[in-house]
């Protein structure tokens, strides 16, 4: 457990006192896990809990309508929640005010902010979060194989693949109101758990998060079935940034990666 | 055992529109032996999953009483794939079915009873077949009513047979729309149906009534009803809840424990008022 | 020498190559007419599927195209500052960027997917595209390893 | 006694895929270990609960149940039967062995389904008596016991301290299996370890109870708060069975298939026409604690759970049916409607 953790309980025990807020997102403790948290009386807030086990990204839930419900309401929320509410904001998923941040990282609390502080927080403490090295070594090792042992290496990943969108469900970029794997008119995916609707929904799963991926972690912790979806994700983004130089969830006026363009934008595959 | 899910094969043997983006169906059998099947299990009520290879099944009821052994219909608004796909098949193509499946309407029961008949838009189809059973036995039953609503005149649907129950001695038909829905030349009332119904005023006594239609216009005429004192278990309905299988497996139509398809899809308003109302 | 060895031993013999081109109505297609109203030679082994704008043409597409047994795909468009709508190419090509590099990770490789800016005027170069193209799939050989291809039911 | 050393499972899948048994046992899959179909040099783990139940080798979640062809305009149906291999489940665990009862009740109470029952003819059930237990299981509380050997054609029993396993044979099958892995089974004497303790978590006849009433109760909202709504419980359930029909086709053929579905979804239950009767995650999440625990004991007169605790291991967000029913047990004490 982070060392003041007193101070976040009093931070969001002082957010439901003083009516800024009707809710509070946070983490809690259950026997060895952390679940999340839903804290709606100042009385409740001794159970706010936070540390380096509490991985899931809470953003994702303001995109339920019963917690949307419940704004303005505040997110204990580490770096990389930051930049997804960042995102969010930038894809006008919310507004000013109807978000408060509690900014946490693994050495403890850090204030309570609007999102305009948070951003402000992000780049100046945060503006590079060393990715996962073993993540850069297994993609490393995937870049390194031929395009058939990538096509047999994935086709392995996806094949325990059930289809239960737990990756969707878990990711707050995910905000479709009906996502395209919905879409059955035509149905552009196909539904079945078999190798090509797998591969087409893990594709363009991956695709989809170009702009918007801010490698929480959360929708490879939600896969049951133990789908190294990060490995996509990872490169994704670092696609995007050598591509485009862009930096997902930094900055909340931002154009949307996908969806905006410039005139000398890279094309040098292009014949 | 045999594969429950295999549909037989049904011919088009007519297609006509009904209203705007309303279309029905005569469907002749090309399997003598699923026809024979079909007619030994066939009460009104009832209904079948309506498909076409490569878009998928939709669940519609059987519009057409079992007293018409020639052919079956079903009639049916465009809503998705699955309805655009069949829409677009005409007179002379096929597509397919699987039926019948649920319960029916305990029309042997009522014999010597009145009957009134409460339809608004698109339901009409499922009270259309009990209609018809009821007249084709017509000297089984007491007097025979109907109500029927649509928001426009161009919205009402088996124009034809309105004419043909207007045009009996031992039918009261009574049609109506929606104000703004009327013509110039529209000779039925213009309200909504539980208004009309509520006008028309018909006696509970010895009566049973057949309610279908959009959630909105139940939700307002069994209040009506109840007032001139119909009991619950005297007023039948169907539910129209989404379904997959169409044979108690797939889980998609429950209602508390009930499984709509089986136990369902005719349900008194007794039965309904003891289900747990926030799944309907 | 290797690897002439190799292309020569992957390549099925008498190999007809399946290729589907994504093109824009306004240029490429244009340059595609042109080149057959000039009477331009160029390989069969393409058909094309047209759209109003390379801005329409999403990266499910191409994926459907390979789940349908291509063994390569060719997405064509309007030069930059072409564009019929002003930017349809524009954003295209973003898309294009990530997702061909997101396809190449996944085992499609570059010789399995091709993008080209080729104009109204151009009959030519979309002949010899279409010439290059075929002949660099026909050296690869069927596209066996491709991850997208529907299986048997 | 038939005797298995321990380190001889594998051998043991090996022997009975020789015989000519899709043999489904619990391999070792990256640091995960799954369900899924033995294969030589898979490393086969007895000591865990598998991330997937075994109502997959059953309920496929994906099934071929229609075949088409095109020709023009016109299409013509193509009879499929079932493809169902003679199948052995390998080490599954007792809560995976009681979850055949619910499916076999659901896939036969009216209706027989023809793809279910081939599956479940064709396979034998070889059940692993569990000696130990995590956090998360549950299934004394839910009428099961870590030893059942409901369901099972077979089990094995870990005995003398792990180091070998007691082959029992319960059925006709289970010989067979028995007389499939001879080669591997010694005869002689062990002794059996004691089943693991299960402490109870709760009483499954009072959250029946305060189900029976409970369908308005405003609990419903607070315990389903942290659902994210998607399928991975359900999906990893044992005995889950929700299904969708979808038609998969090209311009020449085509099949329908079965495909599981959730009623977690918030498509489940949408109507074509807009309107959706469970339309919030409250009303979806009630649907599925009510289902096991209170409409299908209604019907069939048993619990749709046997507490296997798949669903509380794997969802990060804590939407566990074990911890949800002590909730509503406690509810049901303090009066709370």
């Amino acid at each position: 457990m982070v060392a003041n953790i007193n101070e976040i309980q009093s931070a969001a025990a002082a957010l439901l006192n003083e009516g800024k807020v009707k809710l509070v997102l946070g983490y809690r403790v259950r026997g060895n896990d952390r679940v999340p948290a839903f804290v709606t009386q100042a009385d409740q807030v001794g159970c706010l809990a936070y540390d380096s086990a509490c991985t899931q990204n809470l953003a994702a839930y303001l995109r339920k309508g019963e917690v949307r419900s419940r704004m303005p309401l505040a997110v204990v929320a580490r770096p990389e929640v930051m930049r997804s509410l960042m995102l969010l904001t930038a894809e006008s998923q919310i507004a000013e005010g109807q978000v408060t941040v509690l900014a946490v990282d693994e050495q403890g609390f850090h204030g309570v902010l609007d999102l305009a502080g948070t951003a402000k927080l992000l780049n100046e403490q945060y503006a590079r979060i060393a990715p996962d090295s073993s993540l850069m070594e297994q993609l490393a090792k995937i870049e390194a194989m031929t395009p058939q042992e990538r096509s047999a290496f994935w086709s392995e990943q996806f094949e325990p693949c059930t289809r239960c969108y737990a990756c969707r469900a878990a990711c707050p970029g995910c905000f479709c109101e009906r996502c395209i794997v919905e879409m059955n008119t035509p149905q552009w995916i196909s539904t079945a758990a078999e190798s090509h609707g797998n591969f087409a929904w893990h594709m363009i799963r991956a695709f989809h998060q170009a702009g918007r991926c801010v490698e929480c972690g959360a929708c490879q912790d939600a896969c049951p079935q133990g789908i190294p979806l990060m490995l996509l994700n990872h490169f994704i983004a670092r696609e995007v940034e050598r591509e485009f130089d862009a930096r997902n969830g930094y900055d909340p006026q931002a154009e949307p990666v996908i969806g905006s363009w410039k005139q000398d934008d890279k094309q040098e595959y292009i014949r | 055992m045999s594969n429950l899910y295999q549909p037989t094969v049904m011919r088009i043997a007519s297609a006509r529109d009904e209203a705007p983006e309303i279309r029905t169906f005569r469907l002749e059998f090309t399997d003598d032996q699923y026809k024979q099947d079909f007619y030994k299990k066939y009460r009104v009520g009832m209904f079948g999953l309506y498909g076409l290879p490569g878009a998928g099944e939709s669940t519609f009821c059987v519009a057409s009483p079992p007293t018409r052994t020639d052919y079956i219909e079903c009639t049916f608004r465009r809503t998705g794939r699955v309805t655009a796909a069949l829409q677009d098949r005409e007179a002379g193509q096929t597509i397919t079915f699987r039926g019948p499946y649920g319960n029916s309407f305990p029309i042997d029961q009522w014999k010597g009873r009145n009957i009134i008949f409460i339809a608004g838009g698109i339901a009409l189809p499922p009270v259309r077949s009990v209609i018809w059973n009821v007249l084709d036995r017509r000297s089984e039953f007491g007097k025979v009513t109907i109500v029927y609503g649509a928001r426009t005149v161009a919205d009402l649907v088996y124009k034809d047979e309105l004419a043909q129950w207007e045009a009996m001695d031992d039918v009261e038909l009574i049609t109506t729309v929606d104000p703004g829905g009327e013509t110039a030349d529209w000779k039925g009332k213009i309200g909504f149906v539980p208004t009309v119904v509520k006008d028309s005023a018909p006696s509970p006594e010895d009566c049973v009534a057949v309610v279908c239609g959009p959630p909105i216009m139940i939700k307002f005429t069994l209040p009506v009803l109840t007032d001139l004192g119909f009991a619950a278990g005297d007023i039948f309905t169907t539910l129209e809840n989404r379904m997959k299988c169409g044979i108690g497996k797939c889980g998609r139509c429950n209602v508390g424990s009930l499984y709509v398809c089986k136990d369902g899809p005719v349900f008194t308003v007794e039965q309904v008022g003891k289900m747990p109302q926030g799944d309907l | 020498m290797t690897q002439a060895t190799t292309q020569t031993e992957t390549k099925a013999e008498g190999f007809e190559p399946r290729i589907v081109a994504f093109v824009c109505n306004w240029c490429t297609y244009a340059g595609a007419d042109l080149a057959g109203t000039s009477r331009l030679q160029y390989a069969p082994h393409v058909r094309i599927v047209k759209l109003p704008c390379t801005g329409r043409i999403d990266p499910l597409f191409i994926l459907k195209a390979y789940e349908g047994g291509a063994d390569a795909v060719l997405v064509s468009g309007c030069h930059p500052g072409d564009c019929h709508y002003t930017s349809g190419n524009y954003h295209a090509r973003r898309r294009w960027t990530i997702f061909r590099r997101l396809l190449s990770l996944a085992g499609v490789e570059e010789g399995r997917l091709f993008f080209s800016w080729v104009s109204a005027a151009e009959g030519q170069k979309f002949a010899d595209l279409i010439n290059d193209v075929t002949a660099q799939v026909k050296a690869a050989g069927p596209f066996k390893h491709n991850p997208a291809r529907r299986q048997a039911w | 006694m038939k005797t298995l050393e321990a380190t001889k499972l594998a051998d043991l899948a090996a022997a009975l895929t020789a015989a000519g048994y899709r043999v489904i046992a619990p391999c070792q899959r990256g640091d995960q270990v799954h369900l899924e179909c033995y294969q030589a040099g898979k490393t086969l783990r007895a000591d865990v609960i598998p991330v997937n139940s075994a109502k997959d080798a059953l309920f496929p979640r994906s099934e071929v149940i229609g075949r088409y062809r095109f020709e023009g305009n016109e299409f013509e149906t193509v009879p499929v039967a079932p493809q169902a291999g003679k199948t052995v489940l390998l080490a599954v665990r007792p809560c995976d062995a009681a979850a055949l009862a619910p499916l076999d009740a659901v896939f036969n109470w009216d209706y027989k389904d023809e793809f279910y029952n081939a599956h479940r003819d064709a396979t034998t059930v070889v059940a692993l008596a569990c000696t130990a237990a995590d956090d998360q299981c549950f299934c004394t509380s839910v009428g099961g016991s870590p030893d059942s050997t409901a369901n099972a054609d077979a089990v094995l029993r870990p005995a003398d301290g792990g180091k070998r396993f007691i082959l029992e044979s319960l059925t006709d099958k289970g010989q067979a299996i028995a007389a499939a892995g001879q080669a591997v089974l010694t005869e002689g004497q062990a002794q059996a370890d004691p089943p693991a303790q299960v402490a109870p978590a709760f009483d499954s006849a009072a959250v029946t109870a305060w189900a029976k009433d409970g369908f308005d109760s405003p609990l419903w909202k607070e315990l389903s708060l942290a659902c994210m709504g998607c399928g991975a419980c359900a999906y990893t359930c044992p005995t889950c069975h929700c299904f969708d029909i979808q038609d998969e086709a090209t311009r020449r053929e085509g099949v329908r298939l079965r495909n599981w579905d959730a009623c977690g979804f918030g498509l489940f239950t949408k109507h074509a026409g807009g309107h959706n009767p469970r339309h919030d995650q409250a009303s979806r999440w009630r649907q599925r604690v009510m289902h096991k625990f209170a409409y299908f004991p209604e019907r069939f007169e048993m619990l749709a759970c046997t507490g296997c605790g798949r669903c509380g291991r794997l969802c990060g967000n804590g939407m566990s049916i074990r911890e949800v029913c002590s909730q509503i047990e406690q509810a049901a004490q303090a009066g709370v409607k």
